[in-house]
């Protein structure tokens, strides 16, 4: 048995999986399949101050090695998030980090307050990039002032440590990561979803009611993959890598890349054992290879 | 909600456009309600990413295994046609908040329509162990899209309405709809079309009626808030509830088509 | 047989499919497997001033319903292109888009240079987007001012359709696509490929020589979609759409969100039949429909 | 070159980690020559999006077949060793330019490693059709990945090392090189330390040379230029070559390991 834990800065994890936000809801449907503690973490679905209605349906499309989600932060607002899905998630021994959205920034301070002192979580981990809802924070994501801004905002409401979510949909990934450390991020996460559409050519319409959602699944591991590397090479905060994790060997490429800790998103819905069997499958690798801890993983890139 | 890696009894065409698929998946079949769904793995691989969501048209729990009738859509359906006998698929299930027979249900109306008729076939076999009497619309294309009409037939009067009139009525099923209904609940799954056209008939007819709703899904499991429909709460407001775990099935006063 | 034409500003083709540049060489190989008339138009292997050698192999890696390449602009420079493959090309009845690229900005205006006058050629295609050599273009691409400066340029040295292909690594393609057709180009064509990675996890060493490459194929076609989509509603000027077209319905969904033509990169190499079965598909699907023309189907998204 | 439909005659485990496929395509074998290579598509779909060079270990002309020896590696040859008997695949060749067999070539060397090994069989029948008189050595992990021993030694005198001992002499290919080789031609083909030890062997030597490469391919038809080798033209100018297009057989002198 390899030693899989990671330190993810000050957060210990008893290994490098975690569950991405909005694929895991607040883990209710996950515990009726296997033990949550098993798993390094859970970012639960993106929580706002109020609760929140989302886009109208059709949400979802399947695309080639792919999906695009189109959801728009449905969820019950902070106050129900604090009241009765963290009680529920803290009966299991795994990271819990709560990954918080809004429409500006007085809402993510005002959630992030809420948040300070409520026993049970381990990190917040700010959405400043979920492309679906107009002012959901892309607008934050994709401009390094306006990152900087909205994390030293949240970073005075919390003594929590804070992980920024970074989007994909930028020129310049590491320029963000940069100045989102600088304004006192305590770890990155990377990517949330690349903006994409599909149209039903029959009928000439989106095949999701919001017209453009967002891509995710193996077909973006490229990509993904690509910017974890680059931002790893900038910051010195740790890095968590995202983006079409769906095996172990995809988890390995991140973290040799640089990433401290991966998150997996929609391989919950391709396969929803997934996590218990890539921890399974990471311990065999470093066990065959006789690789003592996967710390020794990270980072290890030879160029 | 149990994953389970189903053989393939059988898989063959029974129409021009439909399958039937049987598997042996027996703690799903255990725990299976009718109005219940699964979700099928269509293939190997990653290409075709998620999963589909597919009715219970027969669960035999003696002999641990279901049945589902599929139409070929596009590629998924295709994938699912492909997967020969004696093959293993993961199948996630049974899913969702099926159908509820209440009590004393004297007199049953069951609607369908397309690839909807599936689901009513486990419904109309408990609604007649608990004696009541059912009538069924079945509504489709044309008879090359109508199956299941023996089997319905044995505990049910059926009636057929396709819109090109090959068999039955000639016209769509709401065509069909009696004038002087007397049920205790009505029971519809079909194209959304079918189910706005039943919605406000048994609303005018004052008539409990059951829906079964189709949205695109991620999950299957509640988790996604991909498969949303609208829906009204107790005090009226909108929400949006989750087809696969707080339906398929709703009552049809709630949502909104 | 429905009315396949369609005219790309001044340029009339036969059809709306074009082979994507780098991905059919100057048209030699495919030319013993069809007969290239068959096509809307050719845009040949990214050409410089002079030869280059490229990048170091491997240049090519797999991903997920995709590929990545680090060719580098391997070519043979414009000198050679214009005596040796401008001739051999201009015996088939069919569009010539010499896509050209380059380091600086004066390469880029002497490419042009010589190539105006030269017959046979129906347009220039400026690529602006080369992720793959260190100043292959990228760098033009992912400013509006650096990007507006080349097309002005190069717009002085030729009377010949300018095409410009814009990088899909931006924050807003929409802003880099006015800014091109502000400085003069008579169309733009989107996306060339994403900057991705692709790591061996056995030897820790990444799959390209070049540590990065360029991703295509279906894996990218949501994202190229909506960005041609995006920039459809933006632009006045025609806009060809490329990026996973692997179908006639592919190709359609991008004439649909508003593309007149399109472009098959990556499928060629897939399928080296796929541009001949997509042109057949388009006609049956159109005649099928009773529909005369494609130009019918330009923009005709209903949101 | 040639687009074919290919039928499976037989794909079927020789070794643990190889397996040996027989395709019906009779444009394309009566076209080929040894040295040649195909592209083989893995799998219908998409997920799999490359084609898998392949080299020809058989080329049966009058029967209209050929045969490849393949590895499984990772993704592409699992694929391929699931068509079977009487499936259909695309197959494009053939490609690359061939071994090349000198007039007055009395004496061969041929030496191979690992799936290297199958590019030979097709170049020792035709030289021993030419009389030439063949040896050869084989290299291999172990006598797990030996395969075509008889085949070759019909022709030729065969020498086998493995790196384990399992099979001939212990060690590798290199250490069974002749002390005083006496060969009009040496031909090679195998992992590229291997060439690099017979490049600088024969340069030695002075043994005229000829070694197949192997790169990653995009088209395997010349027009991605993601194949190249670093080779030297005539004037001494480093340039990077096609393996699929100008080779992949190259003479030794050109090649930079
Ligand atoms: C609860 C439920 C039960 C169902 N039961 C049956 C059944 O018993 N028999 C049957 O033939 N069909 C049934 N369907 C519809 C069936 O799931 C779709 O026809 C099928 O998913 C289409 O897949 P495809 O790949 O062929 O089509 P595509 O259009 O390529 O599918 C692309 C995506 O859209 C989704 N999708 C497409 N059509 C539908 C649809 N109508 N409903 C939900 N998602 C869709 C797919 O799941 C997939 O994610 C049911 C749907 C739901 C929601
Ligand atoms: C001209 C030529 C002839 C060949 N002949 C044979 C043969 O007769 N028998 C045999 O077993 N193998 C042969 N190979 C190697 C064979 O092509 C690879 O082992 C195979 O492509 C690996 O595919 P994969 O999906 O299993 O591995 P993966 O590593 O998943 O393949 C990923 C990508 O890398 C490419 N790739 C991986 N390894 C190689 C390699 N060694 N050479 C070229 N591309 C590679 C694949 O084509 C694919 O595009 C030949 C290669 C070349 C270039
Ligand atoms: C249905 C769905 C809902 C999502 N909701 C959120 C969210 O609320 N907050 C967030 O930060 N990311 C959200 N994401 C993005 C994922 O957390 C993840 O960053 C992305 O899907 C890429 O990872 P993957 O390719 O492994 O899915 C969502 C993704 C999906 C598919
Ligand atoms: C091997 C390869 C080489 C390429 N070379 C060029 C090039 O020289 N110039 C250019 O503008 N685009 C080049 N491209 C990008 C393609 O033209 C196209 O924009 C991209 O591949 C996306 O389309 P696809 O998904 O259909 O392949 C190249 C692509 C590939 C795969
Ligand atoms: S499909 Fe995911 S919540 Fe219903
Ligand atoms: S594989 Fe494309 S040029 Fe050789």
């Amino acid at each position: 048995m390899a030693d899989l834990r990671v330190n993810l800065g000050k957060i210990a994890l008893k290994n490098p999986l975690l569950t991405a936000s909005g694929t895991f809801g607040y883990g209710r449907e996950f515990a009726d399949i296997y033990d949550l503690s098993l798993l390094g973490g859970i970012c639960v679905k993106g929580t706002t101050l109020e609760p929140r209605l989302g886009n109208s349906p059709p949400r979802i499309a399947e695309t080639t090695a792919g999906m695009l989600n189109s959801v728009g932060l449905q969820n019950p607002g902070v106050g129900k998030v604090i009241d009765e899905e963290i009680p529920f998630l803290s009966q299991f021994d795994t990271a819990i980090i709560i990954n918080i959205a809004g429409h500006s920034c007085d809402d993510y301070q005002a959630v992030a307050a809420k948040l300070d002192g409520v026993a049970g979580i381990a990190a917040l981990e700010l959405n400043i990039s979920c492309p679906n809802v107009k002012q959901g924070g892309m607008a934050f994501g994709v401009d390094c002032a306006a990152a900087a801004t909205i994390v030293k905002a949240v970073r005075r409401q919390t003594s929590l440590p804070l992980i920024v979510k970074l989007s994909p949909n930028v020129t310049d990934i590491c320029a963000i990561a940069a100045a989102v450390e600088e304004a006192g991020a305590d770890a990155v996460s990377l990517v949330n979803t690349f903006l994409g559409m599909a149209i039903d050519i029959e009928s000439h319409r989106p095949l999701l009611a919001n017209v453009l959602g967002g891509l995710s699944g193996p077909a973006i591991k490229p990509i993904a993959l690509r910017m974890v590397y680059q931002v790893a090479q900038t910051v010195s905060i740790p890095v968590i890598g995202i983006g079409g994790i769906c095996t172990a060997a995809d988890a390995l490429e991140f973290m040799i890349a640089g990433a401290t800790a991966f998150e997996i998103g929609s391989v919950n819905f391709h396969n929803p054992l997934a996590a218990p069997q890539i921890i399974t499958e990471l311990n065999s690798w470093l066990d065959q290879r006789g690789i003592n801890s996967i710390r020794d993983i990270i980072g290890s890139i030879k160029i | 909600m149990i994953i389970e890696q189903g053989r393939i009894l059988a898989n063959h065409q029974i129409l021009p456009h439909y399958w039937c698929l049987d598997i042996i998946v027996p703690q799903i079949a255990a725990a299976a309600q009718p109005g219940q769904f699964v979700m099928v793995t269509p293939s190997k691989g990653l290409e075709i990413f998620l999963k589909r969501p597919m009715s219970l048209n027969r669960i035999d729990r003696q002999g641990g295994s279901i049945r589902i009738i599929y139409k070929i859509h596009a590629n998924g359906t295709k994938a699912i046609s492909q997967i020969g006998e004696g093959e293993k698929i993961d199948i996630l299930g049974p899913l969702g908040y099926g159908w509820q027979i209440e009590q004393n249900c004297r007199r049953a109306l069951l609607i369908g329509g397309g690839s909807g008729v599936a689901s009513l076939l486990p419904l109309a076999i408990d609604l007649s162990a608990e004696n009541t009497k059912i009538d069924i619309l079945i509504g489709a294309a044309s008879k090359d899209e109508l199956f299941c009409l023996d089997e319905f037939s044995a505990f049910a009067e059926v009636s057929v309405a396709t819109d090109d009139g090959s068999f039955g009525t000639c016209g769509l099923v709401s065509g069909i709809f009696p004038v002087q209904p007397n049920y205790d609940t009505v029971y519809a799954c079909g194209p959304r079309a079918m189910l706005k056209a039943v919605q406000q008939w048994t609303e005018q007819n004052n008539l409990p009626c059951q829906l079964s709703l189709e949205e695109k899904m991620g999950c299957g499991l509640g988790t996604c808030m991909g498969c949303v429909c609208s829906a009204k709460d107790a005090d009226g407001n909108i929400n949006y509830r989750r087809v696969c775990h707080d339906g398929p099935v709703f009552n049809s006063k709630e949502v909104e088509l």
